[in-house]
């Protein structure tokens, strides 16, 4: 009775009495959101454009994050180590192209997703054997101080996160619609027959998306990086990209972006109010019961292509 | 009991004089052996003995019952499966004579044996064959049951004549628990002089003959051969050639018997190597052209090996050359090469032994026609006991073997006891055996002709060596002479040609003529092998003969055969001066060849007449158009140009002062 | 064919790598498990360097001990347990066999106990692991002095009440407990249970999980509504720094948030910069760059051995802390040198010199570590030395200082329990606790 | 084939549609479409693409659940179907586009046919034991029968996926055949197939029906084939129904004539 | 070229059908079976026989079961360490309840509740599939630890929260624990590993196998010849998680003697999942080649520069190794996507074929 209570009764009571209290940890939540949605939008689009299912794009956040720290380390400055750092990630899309995938047309999904863990291995010990596996500060001047509203603290590094994630989407959304390339990314992502006819081979497109996805992992390993110092846990925040891919859809960037929102506010919720009730640390599965039960009654999730099965 | 020691006693033929006695024979002796299988639903499906004899015996029973007579002819039709050979069996078993006709023959081509022998029974196979003897029904006035084996779609056919094997053999069953011991008597009434088996022997020309041959014929020719090879129960043979050729019947028919080893029949045509290799079999039988194609596709899917493989297997097989037949006849080697030729056994002759299902072949015969040395040497130089025979249906095939460690590649071997041998004036082998058939069916001129004073004229051409081997040159028939007198063997220049795996068949031409001309047949698939190797590009068969590198190889080959031929005194002047390619191959639809896959000169040198004449002048070209039969029977015609070649010819002075350096 | 190439160059190795154990050690063997990778790497490596400094500096200065030299080989274990088990296993019979084993892993000491006892090689857990292994009684070669979980988590509530005022100030306080949701965090709990209950304290647990360290956002969210008094942390690897920075970002106050002795390295203060100025936490062995003993290695660094780790490494506690048990390793070395002769011992020997451990202040003087390590003796039924206490140490901004003194743990608390967890772990597993008499 | 004997053959009715009615969202598939299916008699729907054919089947089979209308199968109407009750109610099928197990060989894929007809516990599996050996073996001679049958004993062993298409199809045929069921529906059995892979094919469509009485619906476009093999036609056209009876008496229908044959005679 | 199949022909549909048709398979296996139970544990020393023998072979064990779900039935499973887990946790509940009771029986009796628990977290297949099926079983993987980790009762309110795998004995032979002998340990463990081996392959083999298999391969073509899709799906997900339970429980008693969250944590899952596809989707052997090769490689490769005599620090040797398993994962899907199992039958084949290429 009293455990059925602790589920049904006191933590609503909670949230009225406390209301400036829940306004915090949903938005603290959805903050989160964002920065799980960034590495979800890594693996959207180039699951979007090649079907890959890139397990690798923790690990590239790191890897990017690791290029840029080290740079800034020795001495180079913000903006150009942001410049060559991109500039790195477009190389290894393209020795991801040239080595990987181009012998690895056609293969099932499995196997180039295996690929893919294999491609996180090589870059975690390159990386590492780069820049070594010690902890390193990242300092790039984001803003550290909170504002209140009411009772409720806000980090101004979590709307700064936000703001970023929002451009950045806007930017691809831009970039999706407005540019040939963009167009013939989207295309392809429908039909790869339909892509040739645009003109642009599969292999750009392939080489494009992955520098792409490359670039959104370094804004992402910069806002995690400054939050943690960039260190080898940076990649182990992927894992926290699925649930959010598998409720958005695996090929839908607005639904990687409200996926990482539902995420990111409800399990923090659900820590707060009702993890105690089970012992704590609930929010380590509850994405992924939530992504499984919502899976149950949508199985392409909130915005994937409906699966139709034909005979 | 062992199985392997397998070498119990024969049984006595003298006692044991017909085949239906000896099956009673091997019911009670080696009821538990197998006796027959047949690869079938996926599995080697066996018989034992006692179960083939029941069988047997349950059947002659229903044909009893249908009212067969004594001395009455059933035709067997079909593939080689094991109610098949039963057939003989039990047709003999009620005193009938079976006549085993060519499977594949056409409905028209069937008719003649079928017609002439008066067969008033007919066991066929399948549908197929049923479709044939409903056409030819009303042409035959003798024929009134048809008995068919395989049922699928003959299910709704109305014909009253029709019966289906296992009615008759229920039929029979029941007759048997009425009538036990019916069947025994009928078999007790069998003779050693009675008519065995008719098969007609498919002549070069005219209508084939039906030779007829009795149960003493028979026997104690396969008994010779079972004793010669001491074949024993454990023996397996896989019988896959047609079952109306004699060969097939001595020795997946009368030697089984005897010896009582163990026929299996393969599941189809198309799975025969699949199922050789399965199988295994100890004692094995193929014509030259069989062991010849099996060779080219060895040469031709080792050439797609790995560069290392390749030259591990050249090696091996230069290893085998040196060494390999003296090995296997038992002759001392020195120890290095025959540690060599073990360390070849594993890793190239035992493995390919094994992948072409020859590893365990203890007897292996080829007849028919001469086989090229190269192959020859092939097969024995990797272990394998194979061997040449001599025989014909006339004379219950066994004449001459090659004795164990005494073969020369080009004789047939010894003469098999009670068999003699004389060459008359013309140089023609005559022979005289317990195996000479009795006489030709119906046919008194042609047995007249061909038997004289209990001697067989063979009409070949032939001697024996100093070691009292047979060696057989050609036809005598064919043998003749150029204008200038010099001898000309056709088929021995022909054979010669054919020992080149590029070369499938040729025609040799030039009696009466003022030099030697030849017509040639390319292997589509060795020369096709070839031009894919080389990067030449063709769309037909009739493109790739006509390609200038196909002439240009065939020249040299033809070179190569006029410098043989010049070493040798008595052909030297029969050197090939002229030839070409044919566009088609030479085809037995086409009625080229004989089913047997004999060339049949006459027809040939008619057919291509324009293209003959183009080889006796000086023309570069010939041209000519042929009409050729479909695979489903439609016929067509075909036109060519074809390109006339001379080729280079030694003088036979010089290759002799050479040879005698 | 490639794979061909490589399976043979596989069984190649295999085979040299059998041979290998048999020939290169000839001097005394000491494997050391160390994390340089994966992610506990950041507190893996300064560990790592200390400990393997101290060695190679006492090979460099005295040439061993007592002649003998220090044979030591690195075997990383990315704290993996089963990767820890099969480096156990791999090296343990190196050189002659293995002297002693301190596996810097809870979990790996865990798996080690049994079949270290078995193989007759002790371990030292200096300062984690299994603290019940204190009984010397019933874990005859395990050791995990100077101090252990349980000593640690009264130490640090004696601290707070110090800090208070006096034990009685604790009633009615509240703690916010936040730790790794591990073996090694829940290690406490007992003890802070018994604690709460003695003292009148109540205490928030929040658990990290070990795949998502780095996500306490709703913890942090919840500890700023329950503005506990303190804020006590048993963290590890990426934990530590997220838990730092996360409480700097809800403007915890950095003076009220103690970590344990793990949760005292330079990774956990790093990641928020300046915002973690102010944050405590335990130690049991002094921190600075001050100490004699340090110069022998900055002398060994000047020459271009050991580590080769910037000297800056040495303010880092974690540096220190593997220094600290190279230094017990190596005593314990010499007492049992002293018993059975200046040659290389075996790891029966070694239980024995670990056993009879008693470092005075004054051999502690000879050492080059005063103030750095406090005196020390071990008994045969108490592996946890006689002495357990903490130092609390505050990060400045650029450095950790010390701003306690020993400050002693409630032995009376700990060791009923300690009693109570090894009397249940010998009945388990059928052992009968040996007499110390 | 002889007049009585094709009466002697064919029974009563085995399948029996009532008014099917079947939509996806706005299209109409199949609109009010009646016709019945007797024991023994070789079916054909035929009709121009899109004319609802594949989805007659699918009705059949349960894969598609019509909005209005009962089918009737040996006297029992349908419930709410599900694909495998249609199989283990007796009804199996081929498809269109092949769908053989593709990682399976030819032995395999057959096998797997015959499903529903094995009962051994996991256990007896496991350990192959009991029925788990016996049930193998029972039922692999089955499977020999029906390969011997389509004469693929030289495919035997290979996987499925690297023979050419027209083998594909008689795997498939096979795996229909090997359920032995009372009703085989075949979906364009013979689409993408030269002449002399169609004449096979129908060889063995008239042996099936003739050797073990299997009913057989089939989906057909090349009309000759069709009208050669049934027994009864039904001609569909944008889901509805033009035309049923004998070939012979389809041929003559005028709306078949304009709908269909004028088209594809053009 | 060893092969010597001439003559092997099968009379009947039960020798045909056997488990190892070809007569020198058949010896083969025998050999290297019986190589392992006897020679072995004799010829081998402590540490390969408790450190790489034991661990690779129970790492087989959950291979296997993951390659019936994944190779077989084509449900793709990141959730494997959690089975272990669950098969871990119960048998050392079994294991201390009923101490009396034969170990063999805790061990399976983990494996049954793995099963169980693998019915429940296999259920979404049904509507699920593909990669959103893998993430889903990352559900379980997540869930069934923190249970694990947060339920006292799991591991009998030990304090530590780490119990001890409890010493059984067989014979009178201690077989589980630390105080067991590497040799006793192994000889256990390689008498489990060959029997599940055995059975997991008569079920592929059979009816189960095939519908597994049907569904894998064209689950709509499944449906329509009678395979109930849930089912079946829910049978492999049961029986795969049974092995995975068995190996779970082994692992905890036989290897690392301990019953511990973070040995089945979610990097096990993947590392199980190297191991099928590295040895071969839908294959018994492969599940061996790879459990072998994923584990013994990266041991391999820290030794390797030992072995060169390189003097690299440990941690630069550990960044290689990462690279080196990386490049080599990807090395070796790109020359056989089918993995090591193709890679043996191909070499098979070439000798079955040898001397020809084909």
């Amino acid at each position: 009775m009293e455990f059925l209570q602790s589920i049904f009764v006191t933590p609503f009571v909670e949230i009225v009495d406390s209301p400036y209290f829940f306004f915090e940890v949903f938005f603290g939540g959805l903050m989160a959101g964002v920065m799980y949605s960034l590495v979800a939008l890594g693996f959207v689009l180039i699951f979007k454009a090649s079907g890959v299912f890139n397990f690798s794009q923790g690990v590239m956040v790191l890897f990017a994050a690791l290029n840029f720290v080290g740079l800034l380390e020795h001495g180079v400055p913000i903006w150009l180590a942001f410049l060559i750092t991109m500039a790195i990630m477009t190389a290894l899309a393209f020795a991801v192209e040239r080595l990987v995938l181009r012998h690895l047309v056609n293969q099932e999904p499995i196997i180039l997703f295996m690929a893919t863990i294999g491609l996180a291995f090589f870059l975690e010990g390159f990386g590492e054997t780069l820049w070594g596996s010690e902890i390193k500060p990242l300092e790039v001047g984001i803003p550290n101080d909170v504002w209140f509203m009411g009772d409720a603290m806000i980090q101004q590094a979590d709307v700064f996160a936000a703001v970023v994630a929002g451009a950045m989407v806007t930017v691809l959304a831009l970039f999706f619609h407005y540019t040939r390339v963009g167009r013939a990314l989207r295309a392809v992502a429908d039909d790869h027959q339909a892509a040739l006819s645009i003109g642009i081979p599969l292999n750009h497109i392939w080489i494009i998306v992955w520098a792409v996805a490359g670039v959104v992992a370094l804004v992402a390993g910069i806002l995690w990086g400054s939050k943690l110092g960039v260190q080898f846990s940076l990649s182990v925040i992927a894992l926290k990209a699925l649930p959010v891919l598998i409720l958005g859809g695996f090929t839908s960037i607005p639904g990687a972006i409200i996926g990482g929102l539902i995420i990111g506010a409800g399990e923090k919720v659900a820590e707060v109010y009702w993890g105690s009730v089970f012992g704590g640390a609930i929010e380590e599965w509850f994405a992924y019961i939530v992504a499984l039960v919502f899976l149950f009654f949508r199985p392409q999730g909130l915005f994937g292509d409906k699966i139709i099965e034909r005979v | 009991m062992s199985a392997a020691s397998g070498a119990s006693a024969l049984p006595d033929i003298k006692t044991y004089d017909t085949f239906p006695k000896l099956l009673r024979y091997n019911a009670e002796h080696r009821a538990d052996k197998p006796a027959a299988r047949e690869k079938d639903l996926g599995i080697w499906q066996s018989w034992t003995w006692s179960e083939v004899k029941d069988e047997v015996f349950s059947v002659a029973a229903g044909l009893l019952d249908m009212g067969i007579q004594r001395g009455d002819r059933i035709a067997i039709i079909g593939d080689n499966r094991p109610r098949l050979y039963w057939m003989i069996a039990i047709a003999q078993s009620v005193g009938a004579v079976p006549v085993p006709i060519y499977q594949d023959s056409v409905a028209d081509e069937m008719k003649f044996p079928l017609e002439h022998a008066e067969v008033r029974f007919a066991l066929a196979e399948d549908q197929e064959q049923v479709d044939k003897l409903i056409y030819l029904k009303q042409h035959l006035s003798t024929l009134e049951y048809v008995i068919f084996d395989d049922k699928r779609g003959i299910r709704d056919y109305t014909e009253d004549f029709l019966y289906d094997y296992e009615d008759v053999r229920q039929r029979g069953r029941e007759y048997l628990a009425k009538n036990p011991g019916a069947v025994d008597a009928e078999v007790d009434k069998g003779k050693g002089d009675d008519v065995c088996i008719i098969p007609y022997t498919s002549g070069t020309t005219g209508n084939p003959k039906g030779v007829l041959l009795t149960y003493d014929n028979m026997l104690q020719a396969a008994y010779a051969g079972v004793v010669f090879e001491g074949l024993r129960e454990s023996d397996q043979v896989l019988a896959y050639l047609p079952l109306a050729w004699i060969g097939d019947t001595a020795f997946s028919f009368a030697q089984s018997y005897i010896a009582g080893f163990c026929v299996a029949c393969p599941e189809s045509s198309d799975t025969v190597l699949t199922d050789l290799r399965e199988l295994g079999p100890s004692y094995f039988f193929a014509p030259p052209r069989i062991f010849e194609n099996i060779l080219t596709q060895v040469s031709i899917r080792i050439e797609d090996a790995g560069k290392m493989k390749r030259g591990m297997f050249h090696y091996f097989m230069k290893i085998a050359r040196k060494v390999g037949v003296q090995i296997l006849e038992g002759k001392p080697v020195s120890f290095t090469d025959r540690l060599l030729y073990g360390l070849g056994e594993i890793l190239v002759y035992g493995p390919l032994k094994n992948v072409l299902g020859l590893s365990r072949v203890r007897i292996g015969y080829t007849a028919g026609e001469a086989i090229g040395p190269d192959i020859f040497d092939f097969y024995r130089s990797i272990g394998i006991n194979l061997k040449q025979l001599y025989g014909s249906t006339e004379t219950s095939v066994f004449v001459t073997i090659q004795p164990d460690g005494q073969i020369k590649a080009d004789t047939v071997g010894v003469p098999l006891e009670g068999v003699e041998i004389m060459i008359d004036d013309s140089g023609e082998l005559l022979i005289k055996s317990p195996g000479i058939f009795k006489e030709y069916f119906k046919n008194p001129e042609a047995t007249e002709e061909a038997k004289t004073g209990g001697w067989f004229h063979t009409g070949d051409a032939g001697f024996l060596d100093e070691d009292g081997h047979l060696k057989i040159i050609d036809r005598a028939k064919d043998v003749g002479k150029l204008k200038d007198g010099s001898l000309f063997a056709p088929k021995y220049i022909e054979n010669k040609l054919k020992f080149f795996p590029e070369i499938r068949e040729a025609v040799a031409i030039g009696n009466g003529r003022d030099y030697c001309a030849a017509l040639i047949n390319i292997d589509p698939e060795a020369v096709g092998n070839w031009a894919e190797r080389n990067n030449i590009a063709y769309a037909s068969y009739q493109e790739l003969a006509a390609l200038p590198k196909i002439y240009q190889m065939v020249s040299e080959h033809v070179a190569q055969v006029n410098k043989d031929l010049a070493a040798e005194e008595r052909v030297a002047g029969s050197q090939i001066k002229r030839f070409l390619i044919l566009h088609k191959l030479l085809d037995a639809d086409d009625g080229e060849l004989t089913r047997t896959s004999k060339v049949r000169r006459s027809f040939i040198a008619d057919k291509y007449g324009p293209l003959i004449d183009g080889l006796y002048s000086d023309a570069s070209t010939a041209s000519i158009e042929t009409e050729i039969t479909f695979e489903d029977g439609r016929k067509g015609t075909l036109k060519a140009d074809l390109q006339i070649v001379d080729a280079e010819t030694v003088s036979p002075s010089a290759s002799f002062s050479q040879a005698a350096e | 064919m490639e794979f061909r190439k490589m399976a043979l160059a596989a069984v190649a190795s295999a085979v040299g790598l059998a041979g290998i154990a048999a020939t290169a050690y000839a001097d005394q063997p000491i494997p050391a498990l160390v994390y340089r990778t994966g992610a506990y790497a950041p507190s893996g490596i300064p560990l790592a360097n200390g400990y393997l400094d101290y060695f190679a500096m006492i090979n460099e200065r005295d040439g061993g001990v007592n002649g003998v030299p220090l044979a030591v080989e690195e075997c990383d274990t990315g704290y993996a347990t089963d990767r820890g088990v099969e480096c156990y296993d791999r090296t343990k019979g190196t050189g002659g066999g293995a002297t002693v084993y301190s596996p810097w892993s809870t979990g790996i000491t865990y798996a080690l106990i049994e079949k270290a006892t078995n193989d007759k090689i002790p371990i030292l857990s200096m300062g984690y692991g299994r603290t019940s292994a204190a009984n010397g009684k019933v874990f005859p070669y395990v050791f995990n002095f100077p101090a252990t979980y349980w000593s640690q988590a009264t130490s640090v509530v004696q601290y707070i009440a110090n800090e208070a005022g006096g034990l009685d100030k604790l009633k009615g306080m509240r703690f916010a407990y936040i730790y790794l949701d591990h073996p090694y965090g829940k290690e406490p709990i007992p003890t802070l249970d018994v604690l709460a209950e003695k003292f009148g304290f109540t205490y928030d647990k929040y658990p990290v999980p070990p795949a998502s360290m780095t996500e306490q956002k709703s913890i942090w969210l919840q500890i700023r509504k329950t503005k506990p008094d303190y804020a006590i942390m048993w963290g590890w690897g990426a934990m530590n720094g997220t838990a730092v920075r996360e409480a700097s970002n809800i403007r915890f106050p950095m003076e009220k948030f103690i970590g344990n002795w793990w949760s005292g390295g330079n990774d956990a203060v790093v990641p928020a910069g300046k915002g973690s100025i102010g944050y405590k936490s335990a130690t049991f062995h002094g921190v600075g760059t001050g100490f004699d003993a340090y110069k022998d290695v900055e002398a060994m660094y000047a020459a271009g051995k050991g580590s080769s780790a910037d000297k800056a490494e040495h303010n880092n506690p974690l540096w220190a802390r593997g220094f600290a048990n190279a230094a017990y390793i190596v005593e314990a070395i010499r007492t049992a040198q002293a018993k059975f002769g200046n040659r290389q011992i075996s790891g029966e020997e070694m239980r024995w010199g670990l056993e009879n451990l008693d470092l005075s202040e004054e051999r502690i003087a000879e050492m080059g570590m005063t103030g750095y390590i406090p005196p020390l003796k071990i008994t045969c039924e108490n592996h946890e030395g006689d002495n357990p206490a903490i130092l609390v140490q505050q990060w400045k901004g650029d450095k950790w200082e010390i701003i306690s003194d020993w400050v002693p743990a409630m032995t009376e608390v700990v060791a009923p329990l300690i009693e109570q967890d090894s009397a249940q772990y010998a009945s388990e597993n059928n052992i009968t606790p040996r007499s110390c008499n | 084939m002889t007049v009585t004997d094709q009466q002697s053959r064919i029974g009563e009715q085995i399948l029996h549609a009532e008014n099917i009615t079947l939509g996806f969202g706005g299209v109409k598939a199949l609109n009010d479409i009646s016709f019945d299916i007797r024991k023994g008699e070789i079916r054909s729907i035929i009709g121009p693409n899109g004319a609802g054919k594949s989805s007659m089947l699918n009705v059949i089979n349960g894969f598609y659940q019509p909005q209005e209308g009962t089918i009737h199968f040996k006297g029992v109407p349908y419930r709410p179907m599900r694909p495998y009750l249609a199989a283990s109610n007796g009804i199996a099928r081929t498809f269109q586009n092949i769908a053989l197990f593709r990682g399976m060989s030819t032995l395999d894929n057959i096998m797997t046919g015959r499903v529903l007809k094995m009962k051994a516990s996991l256990i007896e599996q496991a350990f192959y034991v009991l029925r788990g050996k016996k049930e193998e073996l029972e039922h692999r001679e089955h499977v020999e029968k029906v390969i011997d049958f389509l004469e693929i004993q030289a495919i035997r062993r290979t996987p499925v996926g690297r023979l050419p298409y027209g083998l594909q199809k008689r795997v498939e045929l096979g795996r229909a055949l090997a359920a032995e069921p009372d009703l085989l529906l075949l979906d364009e059995p013979m689409a993408g197939m030269n002449l002399e892979e169609k004449e096979d094919m129908s060889r063995f469509i008239v042996d099936v029906n003739e050797q073990f009485g299997t009913t057989i619906a089939l989906i057909e476009h090349d009309m000759s084939v069709v009208m050669d093999l049934s027994d009864r036609v039904v001609v569909l056209d944008y889901g509805r129904k033009l035309a049923d009876g004998t070939p012979d008496e389809v041929r003559g229908d005028q709306a078949v004539i304009d709908a269909y044959l004028g088209v594809t005679h053009e | 070229m060893i092969y010597r199949e001439a003559g092997v022909f099968k009379t009947s549909y039960d020798a045909d059908m056997a488990l190892l048709p070809i007569p020198m398979d058949k010896y083969f296996v025998i050999a290297v079976t019986l190589f392992a139970v006897i020679v072995v544990p004799f010829i081998s020393n402590e540490y390969w026989l408790g450190s790489i023998l034991v661990p690779v072979l129970i790492l087989s064990i959950a291979a296997i079961g993951l390659n019936i779900l994944t190779g077989y039935a084509g449900q793709v499973s990141l959730g494997t360490g959690a089975f272990m887990a669950a098969g871990a946790y119960m048998g050392y509940k079994f294991v201390t309840a009923f101490p009396d009771v034969n170990i063999i029986f805790g061990i399976l009796a983990g494996g049954v509740s793995s099963a169980m628990i693998g019915i429940v977290f296999g259920a979404p297949s049904l509507r699920i599939k593909g990669f959103y099926l893998a993430v889903t079983t990352l559900a379980a993987q997540f869930f069934l630890i923190w249970l694990f980790q947060k339920q006292p009762w799991f591991v009998n309110y030990s304090i530590s929260g780490v119990p001890t795998a409890p010493p059984r004995e067989i014979f009178g032979i201690l077989v589980t624990g630390a105080e067991a002998s590497a040799t006793a340990r192994y000889v256990f463990v390689v008498c489990f590993t060959i029997a599940l081996a055995w059975i997991a392959r008569n079920l592929v083999r059979g009816r189960v196998g095939r519908t597994w298999m049907a569904i894998r391969d064209m689950d709509i073509a499944a449906e329509l010849i009678g395979i109930r899709p849930l089912q079946t799906k829910l049978s492999a997900f049961a029986i795969s998680s049974f092995y995975c339970g068995v190996a779970g429980a082994l692992w905890a008693f036989c290897y690392i003697n301990t019953v511990e969250p973070s040995a089945f944590d979610i990097n096990r899952s993947f590392q199980i999942l190297f191991m099928v596809i590295v040895g071969g989707l839908g294959s018994i052997l492969g599940s061996f080649l790879g459990a072998a090769f994923i584990f013994t490689l990266p041991i391999f490769l820290n030794n390797f520069f030992g072995v060169l005599g390189l003097d690299v620090s440990t941690a630069t040797i550990r960044h290689i190794e990462f690279m080196v398993f990386g490049g080599l994962i990807v090395f070796f899907l790109i020359v056989e996507p089918h993995g090591l199992a193709r890679l043996w039958a191909l070499a098979k084949e070439k000798l079955r074929m040898w001397p020809f290429p084909y």
